[in-house]
């Protein structure tokens, strides 16, 4: 099993959504996050004095997948999350050891879904 | 004026307390507004209404207040009053006898502030601030002034042909509806909104609090004097926003399931706004009426008439203020009697057949006349300066885009 | 009536913006509550708040001023005034002889809205809002204006015996205090709460200031004019409020360690409670004393009493509200004078005994009939459609299952 | 008094309302502030202004007041009017004959509040809550008292000499942002800040806009009777505080881009403090002189002034309150016409360089006493109780430090 | 080394927490989050406009544990998450390679706890 | 490749970011987190009744790494974010299988950086 994490811009998180939904990835998690990146932040004035914007608003979304799953997800996050701009974001997997499904008690793939 | 009149503290304190809430309508307004949208285009909502407050105010004081009022011809104003040379604290018993000039002057500098700012709800989240900042400084003066100058200046022949608007139901309320509507149109819509954008609710329930009392001053005030006009005008404001609440609360029962929070208080700014026209000529068993039709007339306005035309007046200036605003002029013209304000006139119910269509005819000109003149202005300015600003810049958020700054920041 | 009095423009704006500030404490009092809850019943209250804005200002139309007010007999009025009809801009000399008719009434329907507006700090969180709307109806034809004819109208036996309740200790503070206890203890307590609510401290603050604000138009607008003994209450109300502040957050300090700011602000909420009936009636110095009592009273009473008890008043309606009602009408038995107020009477200080036996008996009476009432109420209406929200939904929170809608989406 | 002076209502109407109105502005200030800092801290922030309100408002009764106005000499009064004693509702003629002396005394007493209130914008997110208590009512004793007796009492030596300063520019403002810069030095800077601290715009706003609202009171009630100076003195604060947000804006625009929210709402705020001495002295146009000119020069001190000498004002008192106050008084100086009010002077542009001098000489003497005053009432207070909370309380935050409470907590 | 995260419903956190200690884990870190699963979300409506309510709120737990706590901690979160009822979340367990104590510098298992 | 997550105080944020920008680590997600550990939280009162404040503020921060960058990252958070106080947070490090720029959709190593 892999635990997908991506980082996305939050204007791509409807489009994300809807790609997942299609590859039939129904079960997410969305979180706030704030990213620095190659991203040029823009400068902000408070009083005249000068911050430099350097952590811009990011959705973290975790998904937890069966391999099989994999590689339907990792596309459908890129296609609903490119814009081709800077900014756009990263995803990481990681190797998922266990899932359990809190309701059930269910491990595994079947807990997954 | 050889000997001016005497002042009447008792209703120059009502009239400077009313202008103080008139005032406070505005930030009430921002937040009504700014809870709306999302929370990274609140500050951009905040900015255009204290711009409002800021260059309306003195736009005012220089020329605008001098062409609205001063004596010109039935159409506009002249520059006798401009940079308020002559408007001191003796009354004008044109306009109040019983307070100073200077003290009716700000009262409608307040009118004239609100009205565009009510406009930004049409354009949020898109419009660029400087444009917005020559827009409704064209609006004002090619808007605004000309229509109030018609229907409320001594020679403005709209009043001269008897119409009945006592707070501003053409003024202020069908005027920012249609400039919103005509200018939302022509700015275009938002780039790919598919879900509700309101950040903050309780904001939206904060500005409409505050606008429910500041409302209180800016028709009860209009009587300009403490008297039962204004005490009749302040009861009918209060019923006709407590009707339109429950109606529009009901009908989203009825319809959807629950009422919300949200449809109530936007309920209670479609009964305020109805009611502008006629607080001060009707009952108020009719006030209730009048608030009960608008809810949900507006209600229908933006839950269906906007989703089937598909236009983005995204936060219902049209639906709320121009809808209500009409309704609450043929409801004048309905409902109207001279027991309540023997300056006033008697409506159809008490057979004057007359009034009904002058209120129509005066609503009805309104909506042309600002339609074909919001039109041109907004197209002006869009050929000018660009109406919008790119497309990165809307997706990044107007605040940190057109302000270099956010509203929010939580790490610490 | 052939001859209808002079109105008095001081008087009348008076009254008027008094009105104005009497309404705004509702929306005020919805974020003094609002900030103490969970975020997913934030809407929840002031969705209540506004409706009974809504229903309570058109019940108040239709019947009920005409019910506390008309003259009837000495526990209820009659149907003089329904549909306001009679409430004309002339005077009423019975209730303030220099005001239009129509003032005083929309001054007194704030009044009316208040108070069960009140009662839902002790129902948060879990009360259906289909029970509360038909609940607080209930509650103001059986409760409020039976008690509000009683003490305030011309024929209410209390006002005969000669009760001093200025701006309402019987009429809206110990009622609804009494009334939050006994529906919530009906209502029952919150499932598995184990710590608390708050989830907006500030806007809590924000409340408690308009509420101050708008508390000084209850309490020195009860003057109905604006005299010295509209003075005197302002500054009483003002200096009470102080210094139940003060020794809210000094008992605080002493027995937690700490003075807080959700203290102090409950403070001062509770000396504007029990400066509420002695306003009128009592010296500055006695306003400040009467405000340190209440401080530690109602400390006591929420933070070890409601322990103890075990009872779930959620918001203390009934330790900050019933509590320092109570207390309010007994000080103005002790502390008042026919110094500041010729209409009024001297209290026990000035070797009046009597009226401090009124005034317990009128406050006694109140907590009686007004538990008895609600009792019968919330059981009849727990009867018929059930109080509380399932089980699923509270845990939901009741923004989104009783109305469709979240306060706060935060995710751009 | 033998016979007391009749009460007029209208003004009484009017006192009492603008004296609740500057009541409103100790909360609004809260909100100003409070949004500014960051969210570990806003708590202490509210906390102080409601200490304010609290304990300012009883010593004022108890003391205060009489120190204030009572017939001393040039510098101080007595204490004739100790615990309000004679201060009843018969007018005072040396402050306001038309109106109760107790209401005089109660809208005096809410600038009293306002000013040390100012004071919390220089010392937050550091200074221990009882060591501003001490600090604040040794402020009101030796410096606000004495400055407000010099300046407003009948027997005041500046008021004597003919300084105008109509709403408290010396009083309230140049005092207030004097004690901010001279108490910030002496408390040091926070530790280890590299970033703006604000995390709630909105809130700052929402305390801006009804500053502003509060403000009209604060000046236009400073009248003392609702006639033509207090109508003069409304239209000038809003024409200044217009053209000060609109200057200021301007200025951001120019220099770093773009105009900002919290640009604008500080202008807002710095055009109030520098109409407060010429309101009532000084005609429209002028006004808008006085904004537009003040918007830069606080933006200079703020952004320029402050960051080369590193001195953490750290919400800028001094730069809005004291430049700006300064700025008013010499405004005043130049300004002022009898034409507006003819118990004021003529100024510098109508020939009398008097006038202009004496402002100067009041402002600076201000400057002085202030400066000296406070420097020794904060040193004193450090060594008897420590100024500052310990490193990990501040690094911790001060509303769970200082006040075992904290403002959001969001997780249900 | 197990980093141990659980999606939960806001109300049990309490319960968890309580579990979480009598089960001798103490140190524990949460986080706000938004699910989509299988829980019907409930339709929100804005004036009029219907909003499929598709993100609901959910807690983030994260705890770092010893192998040997692994099995009592998600018996600590199951017992104290679980009602039944669809929604209760789950628990997703990774491998932890490092885990350091930044005070003291600490590595490994030590610093863990 | 390393996922590297750090727990610390949110008032070492800004001293942990010029940490990680002098050791060359410039991209980063950062998000809000609430910790329950050793530190000693303080009892908070509401209207006289005690909660005991058990839960603090702290401060999430993710980093995806190459190997070879895993050690300074740590270097560099411990640097800025160590005060020697109880709660100064913890350093957790697991392995990351996949990286992606969603911008590009390149992978692995190139990816990360
Ligand atoms: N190595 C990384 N570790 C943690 N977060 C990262 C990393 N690289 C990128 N991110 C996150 O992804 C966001 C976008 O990355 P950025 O470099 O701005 O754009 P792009 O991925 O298009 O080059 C960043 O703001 C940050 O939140
Ligand atoms: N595969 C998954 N990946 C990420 N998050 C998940 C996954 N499955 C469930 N979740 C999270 O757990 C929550 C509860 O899951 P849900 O399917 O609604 O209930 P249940 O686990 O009881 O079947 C979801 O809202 C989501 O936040
Ligand atoms: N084993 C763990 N699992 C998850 N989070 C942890 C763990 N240990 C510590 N933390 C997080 O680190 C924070 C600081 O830990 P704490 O024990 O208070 O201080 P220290 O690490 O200095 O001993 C905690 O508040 C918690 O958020």
């Amino acid at each position: 099993m892999r635990l997908i994490t991506a980082i996305i811009q939050p204007h791509r998180l409807e489009e994300v959504k809807k790609e997942l939904y299609a590859a039939d990835v129904n079960l997410i998690t969305v979180s706030e996050a704030l990213g620095h990146g190659r991203q040029f932040g823009i400068d902000e004035f408070y009083r005249g004095v000068k911050e430099t914007g350097n952590l811009l608003r990011k959705i973290r979304i975790d998904i937890a997948v069966n391999e099989a799953f994999e590689e339907r997800t990792v596309a459908a996050i890129i296609k609903g999350a490119r814009t081709g701009k800077i900014g756009d974001g990263k995803i990481f997997v990681t190797d998922l050891k266990r899932c359990i499904r809190i309701r059930t008690g269910e491990e595994g793939s079947r807990a997954i879904g | 004026m050889n000997q001016p009149l005497p002042i009447s503290a008792g209703d120059t304190a009502w009239v400077l307390i009313c202008a103080g809430l008139v005032m406070l309508m505005t930030p009430a307004l921002a937040f009504f507004y700014g809870g709306m949208v999302r929370r990274k285009n609140i500050l951009a909502i905040l900015m255009k209404c204290f711009a409002c407050l800021g260059i309306i105010l003195l736009a005012w004081a220089i020329y605008g207040y001098s062409l609205a009022f001063g004596r010109g011809n039935g159409f506009i104003g002249n520059f006798q009053w401009a940079f308020l040379n002559g408007v001191g604290t003796a009354p004008e018993p044109a306009y109040a006898p019983t307070i100073p000039h200077c003290a009716f002057m700000i009262f409608q500098a307040m009118f004239a502030v609100i009205t565009p700012a009510v406009i930004i709800g049409s354009l949020v989240e898109r419009i660029k601030f400087s444009a917005f900042l020559v827009f409704s400084l064209l609006w004002l003066t090619l808007v605004y002034i000309p229509i109030c100058h018609m229907v409320w200046s001594a020679d403005g022949w709209l009043r001269g042909m008897g119409v009945l608007d006592f707070a501003g139901g053409c003024v202020v309320e069908i005027n920012c509806g249609v400039a919103g509507l005509v200018s939302a149109l022509i700015l275009g819509k938002r780039i790919g909104l598919t879900r509700p954008t309101l950040h903050n609710l309780p904001f939206v329930v904060l500005g409409g609090g505050l606008l429910w009392f500041g409302w209180l001053g800016f028709n009860a005030g209009s009587a300009l004097a403490a008297n039962g006009v204004a005490a009749n005008a302040f009861v009918t404001t209060n019923l006709a926003a407590a009707a339109a609440a429950v109606s529009w609360a009901t009908v989203e029962w009825l319809i959807t399931g629950k009422p919300t929070m949200f449809g109530t208080i936007s309920g209670v700014i479609a009964g305020l706004v109805a009611i502008t026209p006629a607080c001060g000529f009707v009952e108020p068993w009719a006030a209730m009426i009048i608030g009960f039709v608008v809810g949900p007339l507006s209600f229908f306005a933006v839950s269906t008439i906007k989703q089937k035309f598909g236009y983005d007046d995204s936060l219902d200036a049209f639906g709320v203020h121009g809808i209500g605003g009409f309704w609450g002029m043929i409801a004048t013209g309905i409902f109207a009697t001279t027991a309540v304000n023997p300056s006033g006139s008697n409506g159809l119910l008490l057979g004057n057949m007359a009034q009904l269509k002058i209120q129509f005819l005066a609503a009805s000109f309104t909506v042309i006349y600002c339609a074909a003149a919001t039109a041109l202005i907004a197209m002006a300015v869009n050929k000018l300066i660009g109406l919008r600003v790119s497309a990165e810049d809307e997706i990044m958020g107007l605040d940190i885009t057109q302000h270099y700054e956010r509203a929010y920041t939580m790490l610490e």
